[in-house]
């Protein structure tokens, strides 16, 4: 029976998946498992200088790793950057979400216009904010001192305290429309009723959001968060086009190092190691918080 | 032929060309003819685009046919060859790549292929075709620095010329290279990583009006320059600072800064025994005269690559810089800055104690107050076309090719003796953009001044990051002292050169 | 036009067992109503129909061939789905001529045909709309046009008039009975509407969790429900059930409860505990009955009076004629005919009268 | 009233730095660095167009040395651009609406963890991919080449797009597919006939984001290409040049690229907003 069902399996609910996801696989295995091994490969080698080749140092890159400052240093950025990112992007999210979503006309062309600073590349972004944010000529720095946040003194990148806030304007910049697109669309496909019956029981707007629109949302915030995350925990462009990791290492994030090993020092195999690390990373994070925010897809 | 003619004449050549109805050589010939080089074909289009000034006639500026021969006859077995090279945005590059490659093109049959990049990613894409010898790449454009690492891979352009006599161009002389640039850019050890190809160096340039206004001479020390600056910052700030640097955290300008004041104060990144030695008396003193001068410079240079040290100057916002001398024509163009004709440039100040000698340091660093950055443009043995990429690279660096990058590239420096002297050359002495009268103190600077970074494969790391990552964080405060900082370095740089 | 027959059918999720050796026979031509509640697996028994589902055990034959391992697109049957799964994309036209396009019959005959089912069902002026452009009646028919042109041997309907009103449903029954007369095809139609199924079946199959409960014509089902729950689905409002014996005095059987003593037509064994089954329509308003109660409510569904009555033996329903002119708080005596009683043995619900 | 004053001010923050970095576009180099920054007067130039894009008056110009030293004429690397990113479009919507429609559909053993596997495909650091990459493209001749730029953007975009994909489909009722089926038809005709067609909104959200990662993706166009092709978000860097950045031209740059890719975010508006919610709030 079990052999005569299985036989069946192909009929309805079980026709096989695998013609449909062949392509999919195909292209993920030669564009990502193949760069994941060769890269488990690389971090037992090191590149060579003169030799010119690649030769194998064992387990020498990953105890490099325990006592490599920069490596630590670039650790706790990234982690920094990574939350600060996180709960900044999704609270002014869902402000400014909440504040849009609405009929009223001109809210239409105000959600429009949000959506250009998605498709400015981030390394142009960059650029930008380089030039907003400089010492001398930039406009912010400018309004800044006028209202006497800064004293003219502490160039806003240039300053250890301050860099990383400044690559996070990018960033915050960039992104946080993003996340009001997403959570505009978890509002836009809320149902009304627990909004009426609120009404009708005399909740506040601050009541109505916080004992109804927050659990509903609980899973667009989930999925927005682990979408946003992902890329967070991989930042590079504004790094390396703003600060180049720097004043001294406060803003060198894991990307980055590995990037500068692999590229600047032809440390191929530090730098896979490097690469390593972070995948094992945020594959943690993620997978922790898949468990805790029981996200399906 | 009234303007308004030939305004309309020209509309027709031009679109003619676009519609591919003649070639580009005649195209050029006609443009030239109206009196309007290549270079110059916007300024028959409503106002003055190329601003050159006509102090020379543009015919002047074709190519030399004779040199053009030579390429079409050498090329004939290699027609339809495609060459690549990945270049720094240098004023040299573009000239090939936006004006003189067609030429070049036209007569050989070869296509030629110029990746223009910021520099970092310039080391990055040559490290990995060396790296990889997978030969993506059949020229590298060779910044000093990293000649040691590139050395083996690339031909020495003497060993060329022996080879292969019947690709040699005649009149191209390796001894007509500026002595001073073959030793400190492309010698390493006893080889020729290429030939000398641009060179930026460290020249004094001031606000001579400023000056004037203060009663100054321009400066000869270093002291001298350091009290000058501050007097203009006390006198004048914070609307105009007495001096400016490129001095961003982890970039390589820092690093190009540090080596100035170092070496001025007789000082050494190496000593003989190959160990950093910026960190000793001299180090230190050379350290407490920049920390000094850094107060007299405009606050957000800890936040700015040359670009922000140049804009700051040609913004009006400070008086001097000890710099690039590629941005001197620059300063020069009226349409682009506030201060066209009032910089004057002259040698950097004599240093402050005896320079160390070449004996006395390590890996062939060459001290010297006038910081060169110049590049070397080589062969590369990983190529699979050698033979047509030696004919380009000779055609790149030769007599009359180098005298029109340096008039269309807005008087960027000359690595060749007789290219100085070249009377179309001599003609840009003027005030105006692309301006040749720097050019005097760029030479005597060369060969006086010149200060070379040491050759040494980890070189790269030093400077792009072990140096300039800590003096970072000197400047923004992370150490207690310029000793602290410099004996981290210290430590630092001795690993990555122990490996 | 075929005859569909199931032999020992099984179907499981997992180790829930949905269907349960499940027998039956569907003659050509017949309209069989599977009726049952929610969850009792007659969806899953028309899915396993149409192949949507895999049979677990058991065999199905469709047309006398068997079917089990038969892709749906082979069975030659056509369903019509519950929110009726027109395509949105395609307008009216194409949506009825799917079937035929993609088996390549000639674009002529295609148009021809759809014009005629278009034709039956009222469909004609509305060929060049979009589904979302109709309502709710013109999209079931257009569900049934679609079924209707591919001269299918079957048809299966599951449950197509939930979405509709009550008017619109009660047309549309008819419609669909009437379509049923003209083409006579074999149709099985799940429903959970004992109305529908009155109303519409030739047979009625009657489910619950997953086997059959009773097998007949809407008369069976209502005048002789084999089991308590049959009898308990069928007819609305629903039979009135009262808990007690059977008891034999003086030679007659008699079901009593407290308060209550009726007689029971047949000979019975003596029983003490049973469940007696009053249809509300068979009660009647008599002075001398046995059944004495106050009506706390009556209801009125216009010709009739729904009269909820409170007895010593339980809540009781009694439908009268509107002319009975009978208010709340009336106290009133209630008889009925022996032969209407139903008699249910407990606990396990089987009929007492031997049919 | 007040709310609207408000949203207007929140999203005017956010403009500003487009405004300004819109008008750096017009300035020319003095105003650019004007102290105080030149906000609102300026006498605005289309020089830094020209120069970018090579057109006068209508003529095509001539590619120039600029005084500063650079070279930017970069009218055909806003054509790799558009190239690139359509490409990779079409490629992942293809691959990825194959793939979401078998994994909605079709159960399997697993079909939980592989999503995740999918999803884990891009934590990967760009970084990491770039050196292996760059490896195979040179053995099998797609270093600087359309193709591969194409391939790897659509690989970096498959996660997201199968997971956005998965979610409308899951929207569609499977009623429609099994009629459909039992109407005769294979997988494949009801995929491209019918459920392909009533996804048409997802699917152009879907494409949207796609186009937009590729749009302005960075490293992976740093390490693969040389003198083929390039995109805009790389060759803006080529304006940092030896003798100084040239701001203008990048703002001119920036602000042209950012045309194409914006009218496509308009066009599709509303499946956007429709899109994002990724099906996260079925349970």
């Amino acid at each position: 029976m079990t052999a005569r069902a299985n036989r069946l399996r192909w009929l309805v609910s079980g026709e096989s998946a695998f013609p449909w996801l062949a392509p999919l696989i195909a292209m993920l295995v030669v564009f990502t498992i193949y760069p994941l091994v060769y890269n488990v490969w690389l971090s037992f080698h090191e590149y060579a200088p003169f030799k010119r080749r690649v030769e194998p140092v064992g387990l020498d890159n990953w105890s490099a790793l325990l006592s490599d400052d920069r490596f630590w240093d670039s650790i706790s950025v990234t982690f920094t950057y990574f939350s600060a990112m996180l709960i900044v992007q999704v609270v002014l999210g869902m402000a400014i979400a909440l504040l849009l979503d609405s009929e009223q006309r001109g809210f239409g062309l105000l959600r429009a216009l949000l959506t250009l600073t998605l498709v400015i590349p981030p390394a142009i972004t960059g650029m930008m904010f380089l030039l907003i944010e400089d010492p001398e000529f930039g406009v912010l720095t400018w309004i800044l001192e006028r209202v006497g946040i800064l004293d003219g003194t502490n160039p806003i990148l240039a300053t250890g305290s301050t860099a990383l806030l400044g690559v996070m304007l990018a960033d915050v910049w960039q992104w946080t429309p993003f996340m009001v697109l997403i959570f505009m669309a978890g509002l836009r496909s809320l149902p009304s009723e627990p909004y009426e019956a609120a009404m009708l029981d005399g909740a506040t707007s601050w009541q109505t959001f916080r004992r109804i629109t927050l659990p509903l949302m609980g899973k667009v915030i989930a999925v927005a968060v682990l979408i946003r995350g992902i890329d967070l925990f991989r930042i590079f462009d504004y790094m390396f086009v703003m600060t180049s990791g720097g004043p001294g290492t406060s803003t060198y994030t894991l990307s980055l190092y590995a990037w500068q090993q692999t590229f600047s020092f032809i440390k191929w195999g530090y730098g896979a190691t490097i690469s390593l690390v972070s995948l094992i990373l945020i594959l943690i994070i993620a997978n922790l918080f898949i468990l805790v925010s029981k996200v399906r897809w | 032929m009234r303007d308004s003619d030939r305004k309309r004449y020209l509309a027709k050549v031009v679109d003619d060309y676009v519609r591919r109805r003649i070639s580009r050589r005649r195209f050029l010939s006609t443009s030239a003819q109206l009196g309007l080089g290549a270079a110059a074909l916007g300024s028959g289009m409503g106002r003055p685009f190329w601003g050159y000034s006509p102090a020379h006639a543009d015919d002047m500026l074709q190519p030399s046919k004779d040199v053009l021969d030579w390429v079409a006859d050498v090329s004939k077995p290699f027609r339809g060859t495609t060459l690549k090279l990945a270049t720094e945005s240098t004023p040299p590059s573009n000239a090939i790549n936006s004006q003189l490659k067609p030429y070049f093109e036209e007569a050989s049959g070869m296509k030629i292929e110029i990746e223009v990049l910021p520099l970092e990613q310039v080391l990055q894409k040559l490290t990995l075709d060396i790296a990889s010898q997978l030969g993506t790449y059949d020229l590298y454009y060779i910044d000093q620095s990293w000649a040691a690492f590139t050395s083996r891979d690339v031909f020495d352009p003497r060993e060329q010329l022996a080879d292969k006599p019947d690709l040699a161009m005649p009149e191209w002389r390796v001894e007509d290279f500026l002595p001073a640039l073959v030793d400190g850019i492309a010698r390493y050890e006893d080889r020729l990583v290429g030939v000398p190809y641009d060179i930026p160096i460290f020249i004094m340039m001031y606000r001579k009006d400023i000056w004037e206004d203060m009663g100054f001479e321009a400066p000869t020390t270093l002291e001298q320059y350091y009290e000058q600056a501050k007097a203009i910052t006390d006198e004048m700030g914070p609307d105009m600072y007495g001096a400016t640097g490129q001095m961003k955290s982890g970039h390589y300008s820092l690093e190009c800064d540090w080596t100035a004041w170092l070496w001025g104060h007789g000082g050494s990144i190496f000593n003989s025994d190959g160990k950093f030695s910026g960190n000793d008396e001299r180090g230190i003193e050379a350290m407490e005269y920049w920390t000094r001068l850094y107060q007299t410079m405009p606050p957000g240079v800890t936040g700015w690559t040359w670009d922000g040290q140049g804009q700051s100057i040609a913004q009006g916002v400070a008086a001097s810089m000890m710099s690039w001398g590629e941005f001197f024509p620059y300063f020069d163009d009226p349409s682009a800055t506030k201060v066209s004709g009032l910089m004057e440039a002259v040698r950097c100040p004599a240093p402050k104690r005896p320079l160390r000698t070449v004996s006395d340091t390590g890996y062939g660093e060459i001290p010297g107050v006038g910081h060169q950055g110049g590049s070397s443009l080589a062969v590369s043995r990983n190529s699979k076309n050698p033979d047509p990429a030696w004919i380009f690279m000779q055609w790149a660096t030769c007599h009359d090719t180098q005298v029109l990058i340096t008039a269309l590239g807005g008087g960027t420096g000359p690595t060749r003796t007789s290219v100085y002297d070249d009377p179309r050359i001599i003609a840009n002495n003027r005030v105006g953009p692309g301006t040749t009268r720097h050019l005097g103190v760029v030479r005597e600077t060369i060969a006086n001044d010149m200060g070379s970074e040491p050759d040494l494969p980890e070189w790269a790391e030093l400077s792009n990051d072990t140096i300039p990552v800590r003096l970072g964080k000197y400047f923004a405060g992370d150490y207690g002292s310029a000793k602290e900082a410099m004996d981290d370095i210290a430590q630092a740089a001795d690993k990555v050169v122990s490996g | 036009m075929a005859s569909v027959e199931y032999q020992g059918l099984v179907k499981n999720f997992g180790s829930i067992e949905v269907i349960r050796d499940l027998s039956l026979t569907v003659e050509e031509g017949e309209f069989v109503v599977l009726l049952g509640a929610s969850g009792c697996g007659k969806t899953t028994l028309l899915r396993m129909t149409a192949g949507l589902e895999e049979i677990s055990g058991g065999d199905l034959f469709i047309g006398g061939k068997r079917m089990n391992e038969v892709h749906p697109r082979d069975r030659n049957i056509a369903m019509v789905f519950q929110n009726y799964a027109l395509y949105p994309t395609m307008k009216v036209f194409e949506n009825i001529a799917f079937s035929l396009q993609i088996s390549k019959v000639r674009a002529s005959e295609v148009r021809r045909r759809v014009e005629e089912a278009a034709a039956i069902l009222n469909l004609s002026e509305y060929l060049d709309r979009y589904p979302r452009e109709l309502s709710g009646g013109q999209r079931q028919r257009v569900a049934m046009g679609r079924a209707m042109v591919r001269n299918a041997q079957v048809f299966l309907f599951d449950e197509p008039l939930s979405n509709l009103d009550a008017k619109l449903r009660a047309h549309m029954r008819v419609e669909i009975r009437q379509l049923h007369g003209r083409l006579g095809t074999t149709t099985i139609y799940v429903t959970h509407d004992q109305i529908e199924a009155m109303t519409m079946a030739d047979k009625i199959v009657l489910m619950r969790e997953g086997q059959i409960e009773q097998v007949g014509t809407p008369d069976d089902l209502f005048d002789s429900p084999r089991t308590r729950f049959a009898a308990d689905f069928i007819g609305s409002p629903s039979m009135n059930f009262l808990e007690g014996s059977i008891e034999e005095s003086d030679g007659h059987a008699y079901f009593r409860s407290p308060g209550l003593r009726l007689s029971v037509p047949d000979k019975m064994a003596e029983n003490n505990s049973v469940t007696a089954g009053l249809r509300p329509t068979d009660l009647v308003i008599e002075d001398s009955g046995p059944l004495v109660g106050d009506v706390i409510l009556s209801e009125k569904t216009g010709a009739d009076v729904n009269l909820h009555v409170r007895t010593e033996s339980g809540p009781i329903i009694v439908t009268v004629s509107k002319e009975m002119s009978v208010l709340a708080g009336d106290n009133i005596r209630l008889t009925i005919n022996p032969e209407k009683l139903h008699l249910f043995d407990n606990p396990n619900g089987v009929s007492l009268r031997s049919n | 009233m007040m709310r609207m004053l408000v949203a207007y001010m929140v999203v005017a923050l956010f403009m500003f730095p487009l405004y300004y970095w819109g008008t750096t576009a017009f300035k020319n180099a003095k105003e650019i660095f004007n102290t105080p920054p030149n906000v609102w007067t300026f006498s605005p130039t289309v020089r830094n167009f020209e120069e970018v894009f090579g057109i006068s008056l209508g003529f095509f110009r001539q590619q120039e040395v600029l005084p500063g030293g650079g070279n930017f004429y970069m009218a055909p690397r806003l054509w790799d651009t558009i190239v690139v990113a359509l490409g990779s479009t079409v490629l992942s919507i293809i691959v990825a609406t194959l793939a979401a429609y078998g994994l909605s559909r079709m159960n399997f053993r697993g079909r939980h963890a592989f999503v995740g596997w999918v999803l884990s495909t891009r934590m990967m650091p760009p970084v990491a991919v770039a050196i292996p990459m760059f490896f195979i493209y040179k053995n099998v001749g797609l270093m600087d080449s359309y193709l591969g730029i194409i391939l790897i953007h659509a690989v970096m975009n498959l996660p997201l797009a199968v997971l956005l994909l998965k979610s409308f489909f899951d929207d569609i009722p499977k009623d429609i597919d099994e009629c459909a089926l039992i109407d005769g038809a294979t997988r494949w005709t009801i995929f491209r006939r019918i459920v392909l067609p009533m996804a048409k909104g997802g699917v152009a959200a879907t494409a949207v984001l796609c186009f937009i990662f590729s749009w302005t993706e960075f490293i992976f166009v740093l390490t693969l290409t040389q003198t083929g092709l390039k995109t805009v978000p790389v060759v803006s860097s080529s304006f940092v040049t030896s003798t100084g950045t040239a701001w203008g031209n990048m703002a001119a740059l920036g602000v042209a690229a950012t045309a194409p890719a914006f009218l496509f975010i308009l066009l599709v508006q509303k499946q956007l907003v429709r899109g994002l919610t990724l099906g996260s709030l079925k349970e």
